[in-house]
């Protein structure tokens, strides 16, 4: 038990998915300019990265693997990417109209996340069985989430600080990114492999 | 004769910003001072390459961005930045390293987010991180207590290694940091590490010389000096008490919890407390108005997350002293803490629905 | 003959994940476009009509699908900026052609020139005036949005734009207003 | 738990959240007498002196008015009268500065004492007791008595809630710095207040009477202690001395211990508060019938020699106090009404005393350094240090607040609850970087309620566009179904065979073949070249003419909003232009001066509508066409106002309004001319080579005198606007609207002549407009006869409508 816990606290914080792998970039930079829609990004992207992985899982283990045709793991992959994104779309659209016009063109967009296919594909490479594959899954997401949201919070203020011209908007924010990667170096070796 | 129009209120409490910093910087000499009595020149050096840097780079970037500079410049901020850095680094590593962290503290992380008041992250311990991460071999040749040293080393040896690498004997840093019989001297905390993945016990660890008897060696006196420094400040209200003490109340109840479980792999809370840049840390740093949290509850989370991250990179994460790395974590949440703190308005949710 | 199985794999996986995707949007239909009201909401209502189109709900619905956000001249700056809030996009500088200085106006009739040709009235989209055929008309000066639609119709043109005085109650603490001599 | 009473009896009150200590400054004056009241050499006493609506004045200019004579009545209860506070004559009603931060002046009046201070017939009640609660509560309203601890909240409505009132608080804290108002009323009079106290009890009957004050004021709780020894039920609490105890909540905190709910009156809790000086008005007024008309100012501040209380009348300009003190007039001074914290810095010391002003500060160059000199630091960068936060009595977080009122994010200034900011200027005062935190929430205050102001008016223009919109489709839809139901009338009235209908019949065919004749003789009199421009022309008219009205009302919209712009860019050209004017007629202008520049600005007027048509919007032919006309006429007036103004020595006012009324006339009828007219096509505009032709052709017309003229003056413009089509094409809208200026004036003159000088007009239009000359002539003072003048142009202006359509008529039957 206490390995899936370390696999757990690894993801989330040793090597966070936005901070240390640098994977899911985009929507980090596109969504925290407001907390509300990073909370909403960050509801929706937990729920399609956990569902996609175990999907994957599902697909490749039980469908791909006894047929030989590993070659396709992609392919089939962003298939089932996209239909649970498609999904999503339509309960958010569902649920709250104003989550979803705020989050506006990045919901759909979730099923290019590199960070979504990331996990799905990492999960194949590091032979996670199914349980380790969902908590690795969950723990992506946590990890993206978290710093999403704490970043959103940053924007908020750095949206009035008196920025040189040039660096107004995303350029200040990427430089921001930079330096929490910087303080979330302290993690590694956190947990021994 | 004319009237000239003012908005209300029209007088004025005396304090200003610029004084409140140049107070905080003279609650650092004690510290200082115990530096210089146990480690030589070597820190002093740094704090004057670090503010001398500093008062360059703030100079050039008002300049630049033209704002008034004579007010700006002397406020204080910047040179309590480095004086910070200064103190933090180690005392033989190479001139170029506190210019750098100076200067990135500066430029980047202070005037790039549009000067005081602004900067998210705390400049000194984000230049310190970054210095750590980029320069691991500099930022780790820390020199061991004068006393421990096999030849004692002036002022003029230690000028001559910071700017050549070596001293006037020809001596390089590695060499002055061997012990008699032959092995490197590291920090308390460091020597700490490598023996706990060794599989010694902590009392086993503690013999080595490194470490020395309690307030022995001087590392502790350097911590007793800022928490001197500290008491001083919180006395002058200049700093808010709340983040001191729940920082340093959180790190007290993680390390002796860890204590009880298992005495042989984790060092007294004492210990936790009087080494590394702990007191530096809670009073100095963490206290930082700009880049903390604003509330007072909002302040004491800040403290306990500190206390927490400290405790957990130092017990299992791969640097020795993980203050800066806290600080900056911690720096990071502040404006979510803020989001969820916020004090409740008289005369609001008082349950009676108006 | 492995290509073939995996053809026929993909199809099949394909269909199945179609099927849920047409049980899923059937039961979470959504109807209705908010986003029109809720811009129209955020529009002045002066229905001045300088945007180019006859009134504020005709903008809304056409910047609701895609119609440049910056047109609208009462609105002015922070007009603009609510609606690149609503609609996520960048806010751009007021458009340059419908410059107008936007201090609040009122119309106001010159009494004696008013010949009742009711031509104002018909002109006027929110009937902020009174008056019939040969009568003296006059401005509802609470009603009035200052779109100054009607001062063109008017032929012995008796109408004036008048900007609103400022008072005691909506003086903007603007410090610098005050009528004194600084010293410096 | 142990009752509020027991606990404030063992003299133990619970603390509210942050305060600040400044330094009190109260013994420059809380040792002196109040000193008496002065009568200065003028009062202007502001209407509305309080929280509500303005009374309306009930006296005149130059009455004469005795002391306490009640000057504005109430109507609503939200508003308080005012008195003259000493006898007089009022020597004006006009709007004068008030005191108030903006320096904004609203309606005064100036009242000159006569020194006698003869007071006006009062009856002394002794005791109170015996009057009902109405008639106490209805004195106490005609005394004119307001809140006077600062806000001004009329009493009589805060004194007559219905709600169960447990604790009635009076007020005496005063924790302001320098102020000692209170103080002195307290040591001075103690036994008048506690009479208005025994009022308030007798009116609100609360369970117990607590006098909060602070513990810096020995002398005025020792005579209070004096006073209330017989009393059982009223409690003096001595509560410590912190700024800003002195407020309505913070008093209510540290008494009661409970909080009064965001948005809500405290007397919903069941608590009133009255300020000490309130219970001394309304004393006097139960009492001896004195209506509010003197109150005590402190006055003081280290650049007074002498700081003391005074009595001021209602009033008294602040600079008549300061000098009743000796306010040696260094170079730089800076005079505040109310005290340090929370007072506002006067513009001039002309400002009046009024009913809440407790405090007139004059500090020296120590105390309140000028925002300008050097030793002043400046603001710098908010390092959120949070010493704001901990002052804040209110709990708000004022660094948050100032981070969002400077990015105008309102919606999170509402979440941060702004409006519940008491703008005591406690943070102000303790933040080290010197930002003047309270100004900043004053403004974001300020377009808060601006913008809600908005927000309401912009729904209620949505409203009305909307319920006008249905009722034009309602009425479009009805007079569809008119149409329609007239139409199979007339059928089948037409082929019921009888004799009627076969006349109407025949009418119409005559009708049909005029129509078809008039369009071949019109066809074969213009030459080919006009043909192909001015077919081109009609070509786009016509396609113009059926697009829809929303369509042309938008296009209006825009070339409005442009010809604005241009109308900007010629207004100095028009400057230019009418003094061209001037200096070309100078032998004439001396004459009639009054009347050139009347004529000047209605020119403008006219040009700036005409410059405003004049755009090159294809919808708007039809419209430039017809300015085209109005400039014709135009330009002839000036002239022709010469030739009149010398010969018609006595321009007197009628003779202006003639000309006002004439030149609508003459408009109306040309722009209804030119409408109608088949030559709509003719749009091409004037141009400087035109000018030139047409002024002999002015000439020529000017001694032709019949009405018809106006009718073939607007042909030959037709006629001559074709002739020169060539040159419409290159000329470019800028120097266009110039000429047009000219040609309008040109025109304008001309029209106007026409009626003046053709008084044996022959036919039935221009008799009328002789008739109403004639009569104007005979009643040249009577109004009545320009009322009638007016009636008489509506009808000339009918006939004229009437004159165009069958003019129009005989064009095509040529």
């Amino acid at each position: 038990m206490t390995d899936y816990l370390l696999l757990l606290v690894g993801t989330v914080l040793v090597n966070n998915f936005v901070l240390v792998k640098f994977l899911g970039l985009c929507p980090f930079m596109g969504v925290s300019s407001r907390t509300e829609t990073a909370i909403g990004m960050s509801f929706a992207t937990t729920f399609v990265m956990t569902l996609a992985s175990l999907l994957s899982y599902i697909v490749n283990s039980y469908i791909l693997a006894p047929l030989g045709l590993e070659y396709l793991t992609t392919m089939t992959f962003i298939l089932v990417i996209a239909v649970v994104v498609q999904f999503t779309e339509m309960v958010v659209h569902k649920t709250s109209a104003n989550l979803y016009r705020l989050l506006g063109i990045f919901l759909p967009l979730i099923t290019t996340n590199c960070a979504v296919l990331g996990v799905a594909l990492l999960n194949l490479y590091e032979q996670h069985n199914f349980f380790e594959s969902i908590i690795y899954g969950f723990g992506a997401a946590v990890g993206f989430s978290l710093v999403l949201i704490m970043f959103s919070a940053m924007r908020e203020k750095l949206a009035n600080a008196d920025v040189p011209a040039p660096f107004k908007g995303s350029a200040i924010a990427m430089i921001t990114a930079g330096l929490m990667s910087l303080a979330f170096m302290g993690f590694t070796g956190l947990v021994k492999f | 004769m004319a009237f000239w129009i003012a908005s209300s209120p029209h007088n004025h409490q005396q304090n200003e910003t610029s004084s409140l910093m140049r107070l905080v910087i003279y609650a650092t000499i004690p510290g200082i001072f115990a530096q210089w009595y146990f480690f030589g020149w070597g820190n002093l050096i740094h704090i004057f390459l670090a503010v001398a840097a500093a008062i360059i780079a703030e100079f050039t970037v008002l300049s630049l961005r033209n704002k008034k500079i004579k007010p700006q410049l002397f406020d204080g901020s910047a040179i309590l930045t480095a004086v910070l850095l200064g103190i933090s680094l180690p005392a033989l590593a190479p001139w170029w390293i506190s210019v750098i962290g100076s200067v990135f503290a500066i430029a980047l992380v202070k005037q790039l987010y549009g000067g005081l008041g602004h900067n998210p992250f705390n400049p000194a311990m984000a230049a310190y991180v970054m210095l750590l991460i980029s320069f691991p071999l500099q930022m780790t040749q820390w020199q061991p207590p004068l006393s421990l040293l096999a030849m004692d080393i002036q002022l003029t040896d230690t000028l001559a290694v910071i700017f050549s690498g070596y001293t006037p004997q020809g001596y390089s840093v590695e060499q002055i940091r061997t012990h008699i019989d032959g092995f490197t001297m590291a920090t308390p905390l460091d020597t700490l590490k490598t023996n706990m993945t060794l599989g010694l016990t902590v009392v086993e660890s503690m013999q080595a010389p490194t470490i020395g008897k309690h307030f022995g060696l001087g590392w502790e006196w350097i911590n007793a000096g800022f928490l001197l420094g500290g008491l001083f400040l919180l006395s002058k209200k200049a700093i808010p008490w709340s983040t001191p003490v729940s920082f340093l109340l959180s790190l007290f109840v993680c390390s002796f919890i860890a204590f009880m479980i298992s005495p042989d792999s984790n060092a007294s809370t004492m210990f936790h407390w009087f080494t590394g840049a702990t007191m530096l840390g809670a009073f100095f740093i963490l206290t930082d108005p700009v880049s903390g949290a604003t509330s007072v509850k909002g302040r004491l989370i800040f403290g306990a997350l500190a206390g927490l991250l400290v405790f957990l990179i130092r017990k299992f994460g791969g640097y020795p002293d993980a203050v800066a790395f806290a600080v900056l974590l911690c720096n990071m949440a502040a404006p979510l803490i803020d989001q969820y703190t916020r004090p409740r308005t008289y005369g609001h949710d008082l349950g009676v629905k108006k | 003959m492995s290509t073939i199985i995996a053809i026929l794999v993909l199809g099949i996986l394909a269909a199945l994940f179609g099927a849920l995707l047409g049980f899923a949007s059937v039961r979470f239909k959504v109807q209705g476009d908010p986003l029109a009201e809720q811009l129209d909401a955020l529009l002045p209502q002066t229905q001045c009509g300088q945007c180019g189109y006859p009134g504020c709900k005709p903008y809304a619905e056409a910047v609701a699908n895609g119609e440049a956000i910056n047109k609208c001249a009462p609105g002015g700056e922070d007009t603009i900026k609510k609606i690149a809030e609503l609609m996520g996009v960048e806010v751009q500088p007021l458009d340059e052609n419908h410059e107008a200085d936007n201090s609040p106006k009122v119309a106001f009739i010159i009494e004696e020139d008013c010949i009742g040709c009711t031509k104002c009235i018909q002109a006027c989209p929110v009937d902020a005036i009174i008056g019939t055929t040969k009568q003296m008309h006059t401005i509802i000066t609470d009603e009035c949005t200052g779109c100054d639609l009607c001062v063109a119709p008017c032929p012995v043109d008796c109408i004036e734009m008048i900007s609103v005085a400022t008072t005691t109650q909506n003086w903007q603490w603007d410090l610098d207003s005050i009528p004194v001599v600084k010293i410096d | 738990m142990e009752s509020v009473i027991e606990r404030i009896k063992r003299g133990s009150f619970s603390q509210f959240h942050g305060g600040i200590h400044p330094p009190e400054q109260k013994f420059l004056t809380c040792s002196k007498p109040i000193a008496s009241a002065q009568i200065p050499e003028q009062l202007i006493i502001p209407i509305r002196q309080h929280i509500g609506q303005a009374g309306n004045v009930i006296v005149k200019v130059g009455d004469k008015v005795l002391k306490g004579q009640i000057l504005s009545d109430c109507d609503s209860p939200m508003s308080v009268p005012i008195h003259a506070p000493t006898s007089g004559t009022i020597t004006a009603i006009k709007s004068m500065a008030i005191p108030h931060p903006s320096g904004l002046s609203e309606a005064c009046i100036i009242l000159t004492p006569d020194d006698e201070d003869t007071w006006k017939q009062r009856h002394i009640c002794p005791d109170f007791h015996l009057l009902s609660k109405t008639q106490i509560l209805e004195k106490i309203a005609n005394a004119g008595i307001s809140g006077m601890g600062g806000a001004g909240f009329p009493t009589q409505v805060k004194v007559s809630t219905l709600t169960k009132i447990n604790y009635l608080i009076i007020n005496a804290a005063e924790c302001e710095p320098y102020i000692t108002a209170d103080d002195l009323l307290l040591q001075e009079h103690s036994p008048t207040i506690l009479d208005g106290i025994k009022i308030l009890d007798h009116l609100l009957t609360p369970k117990n009477i607590l006098i909060g004050i602070e513990e810096n004021k020995a002398k005025a709780i020792a005579a209070l202690k004096k006073a209330t020894a017989d009393i059982d039920h009223i409690d003096i609490c001595v509560i410590p001395t912190k700024y800003p105890s002195g407020g309505e909540k913070q008093l209510i905190q540290i008494l009661t211990g409970q909080e009064v709910p965001s948005g809500v009156l405290p007397s919903s809790l069941g608590i009133v508060m009255q300020n000490v000086a309130t219970c001394f008005a309304i004393a006097d007024a139960v009492i001896n019938d004195t209506p509010l008309i003197k109150r005590v100012v402190t006055v003081s501040g280290q650049a007074l020699e002498k700081p003391q209380n005074i009595w001021a009348l209602i009033g008294t300009p602040v600079g008549f106090l300061t000098s009743q003190c000796g306010y040696n007039n260094s170079q730089n001074r800076h005079l505040i009404m109310g005290g340090p914290m929370m007072g506002f810095s006067l513009p001039h010391d002309q400002i009046p005393v009024i009913k809440t002003t407790n405090c007139i500060l004059a500090p020296s160059e120590i105390e309140i350094a000028s925002p300008f000199s050097s030793t002043s630091s400046k603001e710098v960068e908010c390092i959120r240090c949070g010493q704001c936060a901990d002052v804040c009595p209110a709990q708000l977080l004022p660094q948050e607040l100032q981070w969002s009122a400077k990015a105008k994010d309102q919606a999170q200034l509402e979440k941060l609850n702004l409006f519940d900011c008491i703008e005591c200027g406690a943070c102000a005062y303790v933040c080290p970087s010197q930002i003047p935190l309270v100004h900043y929430y004053r403004v974001a205050k300020a377009e808060i309620r601006q913008q809600k102001l908005l927000d309401i008016k912009a729904e209620k223009a949505k409203v009305r566009f909307e319920a006008r919109k249905q009722r034009l489709e309602r009425e479009k839809v009805a007079r569809v179904e008119k149409h329609k139901k007239a139409a199979e009338a007339r059928k089948a009235r037409m082929n019921t065979g009888t004799s009627a209908a076969k006349s109407e019949k025949s009418a119409v065919a005559d009708a049909l073949a005029r129509v078809k004749a008039k369009k071949a003789q019109a066809s074969i009199k213009q030459n080919t070249a006009e043909i192909s421009i001015t077919s081109t022309l009609e070509m786009t008219a016509e396609s113009v003419a059926p697009a829809d009205d929303s369509k042309s009302q938008v296009a209006n919209a825009i070339a409005r909003a442009k010809a604005k712009k241009i109308v900007q860019k010629n207004q100095a050209q028009i400057e230019s232009l009418d003094t061209l004017q001037n200096n070309e007629s100078p032998s004439s202008s001396q004459a009639a001066p009054v009347v050139i520049d009347k004529k000047a600005k209605l020119d403008l007027a006219i040009t700036k509508k005409t410059a405003n048509e004049n755009t090159p919007q294809a919808e708007t032919i039809s419209d430039s066409a017809n300015a085209q006309v109005d400039a014709t006429t135009k330009v002839v007036s000036p002239e022709v106002v010469n030739l009149a103004s010398v010969s018609d020595e006595k321009a007197t006012q009628a003779l202006n309004k003639k000309a006002k009324v004439a030149a609508a006339i003459a408009k109306a009828k040309a722009k209804a001319k030119t409408k109608t007219t088949a030559s709509l096509a003719a749009e091409t505009a004037f141009d400087s080579s035109q000018l030139s032709t047409t002024s002999p052709n002015i000439d020529v017309m000017q001694d032709s005198n019949t009405a018809a003229q106006v009718k073939n003056v607007a042909e030959a413009i037709a006629k001559k606007t074709p002739s020169g089509p060539q040159m419409v094409s290159n000329i470019d809208t800028a120097d266009r609207d110039q000429k047009t200026k000219i040609a309008a004036a040109a025109e304008k003159a001309k029209a106007k002549e026409l009626p003046l000088k053709s008084q044996q007009i022959s036919n039935s239009t221009s008799s009328s407009i002789k008739s109403e000359q004639d009569s104007m002539r005979a009643t040249q003072a009577d109004i009545a006869a320009i009322k009638k003048a007016h009636v008489a142009a509506v009808v000339a202006k009918a006939k004229a409508k009437k004159l165009a359509a069958s003019s129009n008529k005989l064009t095509t039957s040529e």
